[in-house]
């Protein structure tokens, strides 16, 4: 049957692709095949121990597949944490083509086929159980990224993608070889691991690898061209979903290919090993740059590439601990990731859909005309800031847990500062896109795109109320690790240091709103334009050429304080880098003269020297 | 059940109500002090109440629709959910449902319908404001958070009633040598919270008229001073948990109602102190601009900060 | 062994072979190049020529008187390698006058027009 | 499988043949000279899928011509090896030959050229004996002499010369190689030199191997004797060079294979190859980092897959043999589909999508993405260098394949999207066909894999 999904998939992308034509119906029928993941990772929820109803159950699957090609065998297997993966994957996948029947109209038969098999491949990833089928699937998910990417025309995006993907790509190979010949077998389950340098250096190798997906620091250079230049559904899934396999990949290498016990053997500090201690350090270091960086951009998508690399830094943290505490905190913060972002991303789509621009500073006002987008980004925006008004506090405030009783003295305030950041961006958003003076005329957004982002939203207001049914989902993964999943029910959860009530929030919040309605509503009000007061009545046309939109170089200050320490980043060093290699091609060139003679002087030298080779033996 | 459950409710309305009682109380003060200072006479101390009470009888209130009117809401709505989440004097009434992360982030609920409110507003001032008092929150909240990362990892708690806990009798974290210098500049970023001067930069009325307040009238002027002032008590309230034990010098088991009584007195005289600190820094200073408050707060207040976290670093590595 | 008597043979063809090594590494002009290759693939010819050689041998052709005759591999050896030679030479020719015919000269430029 | 058996020699004298009657032809119908050329061509390609399905049967198919016995005749040994190179190259002249079909000026000349390249690189592969080897050589270089010069440009015709110039060194080089071996073992059959090389003095066989090193390494675009390349690419037409890159560079890794594997085995030569592999990698590669001519970039490349190739023989291992097989038959595939698609530009892959995917999906494959050939070549190879522990030459590897998907990803994106380069109907079909022939393999990797693996064994063995 998972044979038979795979092709199904695999035949509807085609579909898509010879539906050039017709955009619409080609995401109609791409709509329809992403649905299918998502069915598939819910039949496959009592195959890993949940207690989803059986009418949930779509497909009879089997749990694990062999598949023989005639030259190598794929073994596919649905485990706890590909599950939870793949969960993540295929709600979002859904909804970036749903927002993308009514956003893509030029070449949407290619943008669909690669974005199923992007899809496709990330499908085999989180089901493989063998090096070969992992890196296999690794780079068909990586190479339809590319063809997406290439969608934008822009070099440069183009390009760092291309250098990132492939230099990720070597990484990841040269890692799983080094794993290959230290155990001598392709597959995951069958390889017993010493405790050894070589073992921790390919994992080493390994997770660099997987940080280019991950966009942690300094892996993060492509990042903000990519995420900045292409098409935002594709650029929702990327960043909302792909994004995730490579933390996925971490989990996979450090707790269940190697184990925890191979890790430690490079030392310990507090009970966590170094590895995941530089990982974690390596996870606050890339929340801070991301979101100092955010805090600069004014192009909207930038902004949001930026605050994406910030906010994948929190699930480094996390996986770097490795506690239970730390490692459901890091879940759950791919999950909120996954939708939160994915809506944002959106949102900025349907702004751009509607109006046209994609720089905060000519944006403004949109938030009278777009209600329903503005709502959807504002709940994101919690999530993102970690408000405690969606989900999006509890995976902050379970990996501040997690670091505070390991006393991670300096990981934790670097968080902290950093999801204060969090709430210097996301006004910029709000105020620059959506606040202050109305500039554009616009209807709100289509109702796919609409439907799309209130979609994403949903969970996280779900998850807000009852993040303990987050746990419950977690729980399989953890066990699979032998940890212990930790204390909840429905909407608590808690400590060993406090605990957490979502009840009491709650509760606290409507009658502290209910405080502020009765004062809201003790006086009528009358509404007038905003042109009427601060114009104090003199008639608005005067003030036309005049913005009164205060959103270009809004954190002025603050660019002015940190662009000096942000000014040679780690964009310079790999410039530097790749400066050097050409400065090497050059060198390799200057030996092609042109000049027969000189070819004929290699010939005579190659002889010589090897005849001295003889004669030296 | 159901009578433990409407007797809570009804202490914390009334804690509520008090939080707003004093916090209008000590706007009166601040007044009366700054007064003094400047040799003036300055307005009664309970021109606090009086003002509240103009601004939610006006006839004519000025809205600019639906995203303006979210200030009113949660600033007001969002600052009692906060204070809820605070042990005052002994008494937890919600706290023991989160701990200190959640209210740092609680606090935000209030700040961001205020700034969606202001954003909403149109005015540039307003905007222009709201991007100093973000600037300032990322400014102080460095500082801050290092002292605060400290402390819980120090008491290995990071529950606000159970940091007051472990202060109870009378063995305050001030007496402790880090947490005093981590007081002092946990007093620094007070300052820079109560937005009073010298970092009164996002208010600025001689610069940018109240920034992000400009728009406000009426009834949603008034819900935003209510936040103000309600946002003074929460914040030296926070200082006082942090530092002085909460103002917890009394038993409650061993005393009783009696008990109770000191403790809010004590309470209510150190967030007095506190305030009054602040209030004379105000009234003595004048103001910096944003560059110069973010370089104060992340180069001096938070190098003596990190010399707290090695300092405590180095106890717990023992 | 024989070997003793080919060393003057060998000493020729080296010097060949030298000779027109450093013309093709030192000349521009094709012609002089050309003649280069020539010569070196001369001094291999002898070279194998030699090789078969056995003292007091003759041409290896049938003429009823059986007596003892050099072998015949590297005569045919050479054979070939001289029409090769031949037909090498012929087409270098050809495309150097062509050469000739596009640029107006026969020395290949100092500095090669397609180079790095 | 087998419906008759073909004699090897019948894939050599087939076009030779035809080949000189060609004149006649084109005496008789000048226009009908393309199609005669094509028909020959296909009907050697069948032959050569008849000899492929043989020697799956039958193992390795000897052949002795002019009537005397080996050691002293002429022996044709064909082995796995040799049927899919003979296999691959007709196939692949034959598509590549349909490229040339709009050429206005299609001339007698060229199609008799391109007949005789086909056959003798043929001949290399099918060959057993070293002298034969030689002649096939040299016919293969005076054949491609005259295709690199037929573009009648100025830069063909020096890059031509600059060919016949180190193409004669190396084959006197390949002749002074042969006379040492011939004056110390009096054969020149594969087989006798291969079973009596060990009673040669060390010094006349490593002579020996000096000398055809470096004549087939000229050929074999091996480092240091690979001047040629890059010009001549450059200069020639694009259709040329990729029959060049199809056709005669693989017979000379065949040659190469056969004498390190063969000819001369001893471990100092594995050693040198190993080396002179990773400096033709490295050498090419970065070469074509900052190369603007795209032929010139692909000529780069073609270098450093030969490089690749090389250090996939030098490995002597069953896996390896399989990886090097798997990156010929890729280098063959897709590099001759680049060279055709070269003048293609970026916007051809949005404006004409079947030609512009079948340009990427060449791309990928030489850069080594799965599942195309070229992503098995360098898995088993990478696999093989694990095995060993040769890390420093897997991250060789590894960098080349960096620097070689940055170049691509550029040559792939050039152009503002504004160019009109058509390509003509003929060059659009080869490329697609090449495409189809990469999608094949990528799909059905076995087809490949269980004769490569034959190859593997027969070469290990020592065999062809």
């Amino acid at each position: 049957m998972l044979v038979e999904i795979f092709i199904t998939m695999l035949i509807l992308a085609l579909v898509a692709a010879a539906l050039n034509k017709y955009p619409k119906i080609s995401g109609i029928v791409t709509f329809f095949a992403s649905l299918i993941p998502f069915l598939v990772v819910i039949s496959w929820s009592q195959d890993i121990g949940l207690s989803f109803p059986q009418f949930l159950k779509f497909f009879t699957l089997e749990k694990s597949l062999n598949y023989n090609i005639g030259i190598a065998t794929f073994m596919l297997k649905i485990t706890p944490l590909g599950w939870f993966f793949l969960l993540l994957l295929a709600s979002a996948f859904p909804m970036a083509i749903l927002f993308s029947i009514t956003f893509i109209k030029k070449n949407a038969g290619g943008f669909y086929a690669a974005m199923i098999t992007s899809m496709i491949g990330s499908m085999g990833i989180l089901l493989a159980q063998d090096i070969l089928s992992f890196y296999m699937f690794w780079e068909i998910m990586s190479w339809s990224i590319l063809a997406l990417v290439m969608r934008s025309h822009d070099k440069k995006a183009i390009m760092s993608y291309l250098s990132f993907g492939v230099l990720s790509a070597m990484l990841i190979l040269l890692g799983i070889m080094l794993l290959y010949s230290e155990t001598g077998t392709f597959v995951f389950s069958e390889m017993g691991f010493m405790a050894n340098n070589t073992t921790l250096i390919a994992l080493s190798l390994l997770v660099s690898g997987f940080a280019v997906k991950g966009v942690l620091v300094p892996m993060h250079v492509w990042a903000p061209y990519v995420y900045s230049r292409s098409e935002e559904p594709f650029v929702a899934f990327l960043s909302g979903g792909l994004s995730k396999l490579g933390y996925f990949a971490m989990i996979l290498f450090m707790y269940s290919v190697v184990g925890i016990s191979v890790l430690n053997s490079w030392g310990t500090f507090r009970d966590v090993s170094i590895f995941g201690y530089t990982l974690a350090f390596i996870g606050a270091l890339t929340a801070f740059i991301g979101t100092v960086l955010a805090i600069m951009q004014d192009d909207l998508r930038k902004l949001l590439a930026y605050s994406s690399i910030g906010q994948l830094g929190y699930i480094a943290i996390g996986i770097g601990i490795g506690t239970p505490l730390a490692m459901t905190g890091a879940l759950f913060q791919a999950l909120n990731h996954t939708f939160f972002k994915s809506a944002l991303f959106l949102a900025a789509g349907a702004v751009y859909y509607r109006t046209g621009k994609w720089k905060i500073s000519e944006l403004g006002g949109l938030g009278y005309k777009m209600p329903f987008t503005f709502l959807a980004v504002l709940f994101a925006i919690f999530a993102l800031a970690g408000i405690p008004i969606t989900s999006g506090f509890a995976a902050k405030w379970l990996l501040y847990e997690a670091a505070i009783q390991k006393k991670f003295l300096f990981i934790t305030p670097i968080m902290l500062i950093a999801g204060v950041g969090a709430f210097l961006y996301s006004y910029k958003i709000l105020y620059g896109v959506f606040l202050g003076e109305p500039r554009h005329n616009v209807k709100e957004a289509p109702l796919s795109q609409l439907a799309a982002m209130w979609l994403l939203v949903l969970p996280l207001i779900i998850f807000l109320i009852f993040p303990g049914w987050f746990v419950d989902l977690t729980s399989p993964i953890l066990k699979w690790y032998g940890l212990m999943p930790i204390s909840h029910t429905p909407y608590t959860i808690t400590t060993s240091l406090a605990a957490y009530n979502t009840l009491a929030v709650i509760l606290a919040l409507i009658g502290g709103l209910i405080l502020a309605f009765a004062l809201y509503f003790s006086k009528p009000q009358k509404v007038v334009p905003h042109t009427d007061n601060y114009l104090a009545g003199e008639p608005p046309e005067l003030y036309e050429h005049i913005s009164m939109h205060a959103a270009s170089k809004y954190y002025e200050p603050f660019d002015e304080v940190f662009y000096p320490f942000f000014k040679r980043g780690a964009e310079m060093c790999w410039m530097a880098i790749l400066k050097f290699v050409k400065i090497l091609g050059e060198g390799a060139r200057a030996i092609y003269t042109g000049i027969v003679n000189d070819y004929s002087i290699y010939i005579l030298i190659f002889f010589l020297l090897l005849v001295g080779w003889w004669l030296i033996w | 059940m159901v009578m433990n459950i409407i007797t809570s409710i009804l202490v914390m309305s009334g804690m509520v109500a008090l939080g707003f009682a004093i916090g209008m109380l000590f706007n009166g003060i601040a007044r009366k002090v700054v007064a003094r200072i400047h040799n003036r006479v300055g307005p009664p101390v309970y021109q606090g109440y009086i003002d509240v009470f103009k601004l939610f009888s006006k006839k004519t209130n000025i809205s600019h629709g639906w995203i303006f009117d979210l200030a009113a809401l949660f600033s007001v709505g969002g600052i009692a959910l906060t204070f809820l989440f605070l042990p005052v004097a002994g008494v937890s009434m919600l706290s023991g449902e989160g701990d200190l992360f959640l209210i740092l982030y609680l606090i935000a609920i209030p700040a961001l319908g205020f700034a969606l409110g202001a954003g909403a507003s149109g005015n540039p001032n307003a905007a222009v404001g709201m991007m100093r008092a973000l600037m300032m929150m990322l400014a102080y909240e460095l500082p801050i958070a290092m002292v605060i990362v400290a402390m819980m990892v120090y008491y290995n708690t990071t529950s606000l009633a159970g940091i007051v806990a472990m202060q109870s009798n009378l063995k305050w974290a001030i007496g402790i040598p880090p947490f005093l210098i981590g007081a002092l500049v946990a007093d620094m970023a007070l300052q820079g919270m109560l937005m009073e001067k010298p970092f009164d930069i996002p208010l600025a009325p001689h610069e940018i008229a109240t920034g992000p307040l400009v728009e406000f009238g009426g009834k949603h002027l008034g819900s935003i001073i209510l936040y103000k002032m309600m946002g003074t008590v929460v914040e030296t309230t926070l200082f006082v948990d942090l530092f002085l034990g909460g103002g917890v010098v009394l038993n409650v088991n061993q005393f009783g109602w009696f008990a109770y009584l000191v403790n809010f007195i004590v309470w209510f005289v150190l967030i007095l102190v506190v305030f009054l600190i602040a209030v004379i820094i105000n009234a003595v200073f004048p103001r910096f601009r944003i560059e110069q408050a973010l370089k104060f707060y992340w180069k001096y207040d938070a190098l003596v900060a990190l010399f707290i976290l090695f300092w405590i670093f180095s106890g717990v590595m023992v | 062994m024989t070997y003793e008597l080919l060393v003057p043979i060998f000493i020729v063809s080296t010097a060949l072979i030298s000779i027109g090594l450093y013309g093709v590494m030192s000349k521009k002009n094709i012609l002089k190049i050309i003649l280069s290759l020539d010569l070196m693939d001369t001094g291999v010819n002898i070279l194998i020529v030699a090789m078969g050689y056995l003292p007091g041998g003759t041409a290896p052709i049938e003429n009823g008187n059986y007596k003892v005759y050099v072998d015949p591999v590297p005569q045919a050896l050479v054979l070939t390698a001289i029409v090769i030679g031949v037909s090498v030479t012929a087409l270098a020719l050809a495309i150097a006058i062509n050469y000739y015919r596009k640029t107006g000269t026969i020395e290949l430029e100092k500095e090669g027009v397609m180079k790095w | 499988m087998v419906m008759f058996d073909v004699p090897p020699v019948l894939l050599i004298a087939f076009p030779l043949f035809f080949a000189f009657l060609a004149p006649l032809i084109y005496y008789l119908s000048k226009k009908s000279i393309k199609f005669y050329t094509l028909g020959v061509l296909i009907l050697n390609a069948i032959l050569s899928y008849f000899l492929f399905f043989r020697v799956m049967d039958e193992g390795v198919v000897y052949e002795q011509l002019s009537g005397f016995y080996p050691p002293v005749g002429i022996l044709l040994a064909v082995g796995y090896l040799g049927s899919i190179l003979a296999m691959l190259i007709n196939t692949l002249a034959t598509i590549n030959y349909v490229s040339f079909f709009d050429e206005k000026s299609h001339s007698l000349r060229f199609s008799m050229l391109y007949m005789l390249v086909t056959a003798s690189s043929t001949g290399i592969v099918v060959t057993g004996d070293l002298f034969n080897m030689f002649v096939f050589f040299e016919i293969t270089a005076v054949g491609s002499y005259g295709l690199l010069a037929s573009k009648g440009t100025k830069r063909s015709y020096e890059g031509a010369i600059k060919y016949i110039v180190l193409g004669s060194i190396g084959s006197s080089f390949i002749l002074l190689g042969i006379a040492t071996i011939y004056g110390y073992l009096k054969t020149l059959n594969f087989y006798d030199i291969a079973a009596r090389i060990s009673t040669m003095p060390i010094e006349a066989k490593l002579m020996a191997f000096t000398f055809l090193v470096i004549g087939i390494g000229v050929e074999a675009e091996i480092f240091p004797l690979n001047g040629w390349v890059p010009d001549a690419y450059q200069g020639a037409s694009s259709r040329v060079a990729s029959f060049m890159v199809l056709g005669p560079s693989k017979a000379g890794i065949y040659a190469i294979a056969r004498l390190i594997f063969t000819l001369i085995p001893f471990s100092d030569g594995y050693e040198l190859a190993l080396i002179l592999g990773a400096l033709t990698l490295l050498i090419g590669e970065l070469a074509a980092l900052n190369q603007k001519d795209v032929k010139r970039m692909l000529a780069y490349s073609s270098i450093g897959q030969m490089g690749l190739i090389l250090i996939a023989l030098s490995l002597h291992s069953q896996i390896a043999l399989i990886a090097a097989v798997f990156l010929i038959v890729n280098h063959a595939l897709a590099k001759s589909l680049l060279f055709l698609g070269s003048r293609n530009y970026a916007s051809g892959i949005l404006k004409n999508p079947v030609i512009g995917a079948s340009i990427f999906i060449g791309a990928l494959s030489i850069i080594g993405m799965p599942p195309f050939p070229g992503f098995w070549g360098k898995w088993y190879l990478i696999v093989d260098m694990a095995h060993n522990g040769l890390w420093f030459m897997i991250s060789v590897i590894l960098f080349a394949a960096i620097v070689e998907a940055v170049y691509y990803a550029r040559f792939l994106f050039r152009g503002t999207g504004n160019e009109k380069v058509t390509l003509l109907p003929g060059e659009k079909i080869a490329i697609i066909s090449l495409a189809v022939l990469l999608v094949i393999i990528a799909l059905f990797p076995f087809l490949l894999y269980n004769p490569a693996s034959n190859a593997a064994t027969s070469f290990l063995g020592g065999g062809p």
